[in-house]
């Protein structure tokens, strides 16, 4: 294994230490319960959102949390959600009169831990709502399963709520804007490698030097198909054709485009699915107003991208377009 | 032989946790062919808290000793495994509230409570391929046994026996509940991670019963 | 290779058509000179700044220009200093009245580009003025080579001189800004996997399972020594060792810390190397005044990290806080 | 045989063109070893189109014809092969300004002209570990053999045979120029790209002058 790791039981306390000594100002790290929290927070003035999930993913969800996004992130260990009991405290920690908004990616184990600390926390009067992202197309919703997974479309909600509650949105308000733009985001993946979990030290996944999975996870859990790897065109064209398929399109709208990297493809090879993705929208008649390229929810060091197209309307553009202030950054 | 209820309870418990700690990497490989590879970490981090704080749970009755587990592992373990075992942990005390001493029929109502718990907490049913395609038929055979008159020994050899072939058998199921749902049929072809740890579980408890 | 490319030979091409795209109001993609450029640009009342480099090493520099930093960027081939051509004509098109700067990290091949094309801008009357940065202490500077290798701390440079001249600042002043911040930093890098250019298609050197290139290039050139793999922890206080051993230290003294990501190492490990650095820093008397953790100067999809201290003084500290805004960015 | 100075200007530079062209992946793999691997890319990208362009460049002499070859390397080829080759280029062509037909004596001109750019633009010598260390002994043989009456197969031949032993022998050399010379003591035990490409080039350039 490869990784700069000392004992991979402390790979996450060890993480978020780090992320409190490089934002000082701004987070505070809570070790108890895997918590950071702005340092301002919570805002008796706004809705406190929060958002939990397993590790692996960063930047999302603890390099999110500042001014405009996140009042605090919640992570379980590498791929594990969060236990109970932390997202618990969490939540009566940053407890706001204006309630608490909770932010969960759909998922099995995620759901469980969220729903039983809501039912603890609204026991002890703390107004908190939940809701669940899953924008991910790759796996299609049947009654034997337990729907759509939440992947990288997830920025876009906390960006788009994060706006809204700083600007002094209530909780229904919130829940509204959150499910609309969840409900108007679509995304899919492809892994050319596996990732390598600390703890395991080893690929979580075997894949021939020549194949790619289709639709892959962010915690590598497959996806629809292996397929053999091909140019980059091809596969942004792939990725294209599932999200654009899966909601109705007209000439004419306007999307958010995101080309996220998966943790171990460099950012240049990101720009090329981005230039392919962008004319191919144009020659859809799709016009992209907003982009995004980057890294916004990796899964580990797994080499591979994913693409994720908002619709856009002027409520959702300007909640993106707002500022955020975040330990994410460059300067 | 142990010799009152609160400790054979705390001597199974014992085990569980163990058997956990001991094969975490064993059950982290099988949670990584369709899953993502935690089931392991998540176990062996949760029990390995029960086994620290050991001597300070309460022991006063085996209920009140298995809600203490029970809020440990719920609160402490991460993933789909913190709730559903917490939960099962939680009903199995619930379901002994006051006793002091535990009868046969008293373990199977615990084992029975614990199997509603983790139906309900997961939405899921004997077929989806979870830990509960070895636990319920586990419990069954436990069951038929005691009201059959065996002894606790054979009883848990058999159930132990059950289980394995209950877990074994989860490897043609195509899961739909849980992470590895989302894969549909490439679920087909490997065990349920939970299954195989409950027969883990059973096979060393066997095991050692014989040496307590 | 598992990477997401095309043709090898458009790597570059396609790279920067997709950050054109991606920045349609604020950055203009010139293909002859595989030329990136503010769309504002050149502006007369400012110096123009330009970098060039080989590509690979992205967001330096093509995704570092925009208001506050670059008025452009000038790339080669994947490692390969850019043509002569490519410079001249770049700093043709930059021209300003108030002059042009560029800068070069310290190897042969751009020293000779940016050297003969500052000459024949020169000579067609264009004022302008070369800064080299050479801020790796891996390799010894001595009579026999060509000194120190300009790396990941051309951040540092770029931003300084970047928010200089957006204050209005003229050549001489931002030459003296440059070679001061220039001579106050200080990289080391550590590599734990090989990078693969794209043209090759395989990985630029072997290394094996347990071992780590210690004072590794930018381009994958060796450095120091083969050393075995060990713990974060010991990996970073290897680095800091030989970055504060370099200058001469006082407790009491300010430092700019970066934890700079080589491309296949995910942020969750930077974080891990960041929190080390920065107690470490602190048991050593030295304050962090200013953090960066991300990736800033990569090299394609190594696996590794490099560790670069600025000392502070308020005028860089000052210009390091000013705002700018780039293409590499997350909202 | 060639019938003009030009044509066999033009033949030359075609050999080397195509040369380069061929011989990408190896010259890489050279520069892979202590460099950045990018060597063969970028002399395989810039006489890639010197052949493209080939038709359209003015044949006037053989001094015009090897400028117009050197702008297109100095402006198009990327890291330091490009000042490098192309101030050879530069240099050559400045050599023989205004001839119509060349001599072996101007060849050799040509040849140290060249020697001489490289060195002043790189600020390398010979023993350095540069392609100098290739072309300057192929350059000292052909001078000889000219010198010595034999004819220009011949002369090329030993040229080629005595750049090839030069180029093995950098292998021994630490480098004190350009990327290598980073790795210090670890640049001994690999040829130079350069020098090996110098001794590939002749090579080529022997074997095709007598079909020719
Ligand atoms: N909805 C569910 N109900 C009951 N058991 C489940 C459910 N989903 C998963 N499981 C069990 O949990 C195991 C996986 O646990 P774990 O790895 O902790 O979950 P996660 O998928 O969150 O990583 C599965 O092998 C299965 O036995
Ligand atoms: N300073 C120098 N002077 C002359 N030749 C040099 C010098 N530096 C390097 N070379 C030659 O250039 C070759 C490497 O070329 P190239 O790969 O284009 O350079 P870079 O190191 O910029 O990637 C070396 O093998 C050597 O022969
Ligand atoms: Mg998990
Ligand atoms: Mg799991
Ligand atoms: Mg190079
Ligand atoms: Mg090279």
């Amino acid at each position: 294994m490869k990784k700069f790791v000392n004992d991979p039981k402390q790979y996450v306390p060890e993480m978020l230490k780090g992320i409190a000594l490089a934002n000082p100002d701004k987070l505070r790290y809570v070790p108890e319960y895997n918590l950071i929290m702005r340092a301002d927070g919570p805002n008796p003035n706004k809705v406190s959102i929060i958002q939990g999930s397993g590790s692996g993913h960063e930047p999302a969800h603890v390099m999110t949390v500042g001014r405009g996004m996140l009042d605090a992130a919640c992570p379980g260990d590498v791929f594990a959600a969060p236990p109970m009991d932390y997202v618990y405290e969490t939540t009566k920690l940053m407890a706001s009169p204006k309630g608490v908004l909770l932010l969960v990616n759909n998922y099995t184990g995620d759901r469980m831990a969220f729903e039983m600390a809501q039912e603890m926390s609204a026991a002890e009067g703390i107004n908190v709502k939940t809701l669940f992202i899953d924008d991910d197309v790759a796996v299609q919703d049947s009654t034997y399963t337990v729907g759509r997974r939440g992947v990288a479309g997830n920025f876009f909600v906390m960006k788009a709520v994060g706006a809204a509650s700083e600007a002094g949105a209530d909780l229904d308000e919130l829940i509204r804007i959150g499910e609309k733009v969840d409900s108007v985001t679509r995304t899919m993946g492809i892994a050319l490698t596996s990732c390598t979990p600390p703890a395991k030290g080893s690929p979580l996944f075997e894949i021939g030097d020549d194949e790619i999975e289709v639709g892959v996870g962010i915690h590598g859990e497959p996806g629809r198909r292996r397929a053999k790897l091909t140019t980059a065109d091809e596969m942004t064209d792939e990725l294209l054709d599932a999200v654009v398929g899966d909601l109705p399109y007209r000439a004419g709208d306007r999307v958010a485009l995101m080309i996220n990297g998966l943790g171990g493809t460099p950012i240049s090879e990101l720009y090329i699915l981005y230039g392919r993705a962008h004319e191919q929208l144009r020659q859809r008649g799709i016009e992209v107003g907003r982009s995004y390229v980057g890294e916004y929810c990796t899964s580990l060091d797994m080499a591979g991208a994913s693409l994720t197209l908002v619709k856009l309307d002027d409520e959702i553009e300007r909640l993106l377009e707002a500022p955020a202030e975040i330990a994410a950054r460059v300067f | 032989m142990i010799s009152s209820s609160v400790s054979i309870t705390a001597f199974v418990v014992h085990s569980i946790a163990q058997t956990a700690v001991d094969k975490e990497r064993e059950f982290g490989d099988l949670d990584a062919v369709v899953g993502d590879g935690d089931f392991g970490f998540s176990l062996a981090r949760g029990f390995e808290i029960v086994l620290q704080e050991w001597d300070a749970l309460d022991r006063s009755t085996p209920s009140v000793f298995l809600q203490k587990v029970a809020l440990v592992i719920a609160g402490r373990i991460g993933g789909t495994s913190g709730p559903i075992w917490g939960t099962a942990f939680l009903r199995a005390a619930a379901a002994v509230k006051d006793k002091e001493q535990l009868t046969g029929a008293d373990v199977v109502a615990m084992l029975r409570a614990a199997i509603e718990g983790i139906k309900m907490r997961g939405k899921a049913d004997l077929g989806d391929k979870t830990l509960l395609d070895a636990l319920v038929p586990a419990t069954d055979a436990l069951e038929a046994e005691l009201i059959a008159g065996t002894d606790a020994q054979r009883a848990l050899e058999r159930a132990a026996v059950v289980a394995r072939a209950s877990a074994d058998a989860t490897t043609s199921m195509q899961a739909r509940r849980g992470r590895a749902s989302y894969t549909g049929e490439r679920s087909i072809g490997s065990p349920d991670p939970g299954a195989v740890a409950v027969a883990v579980i059973l096979e060393r408890l066997a095991a050692e019963w014989s040496l307590s």
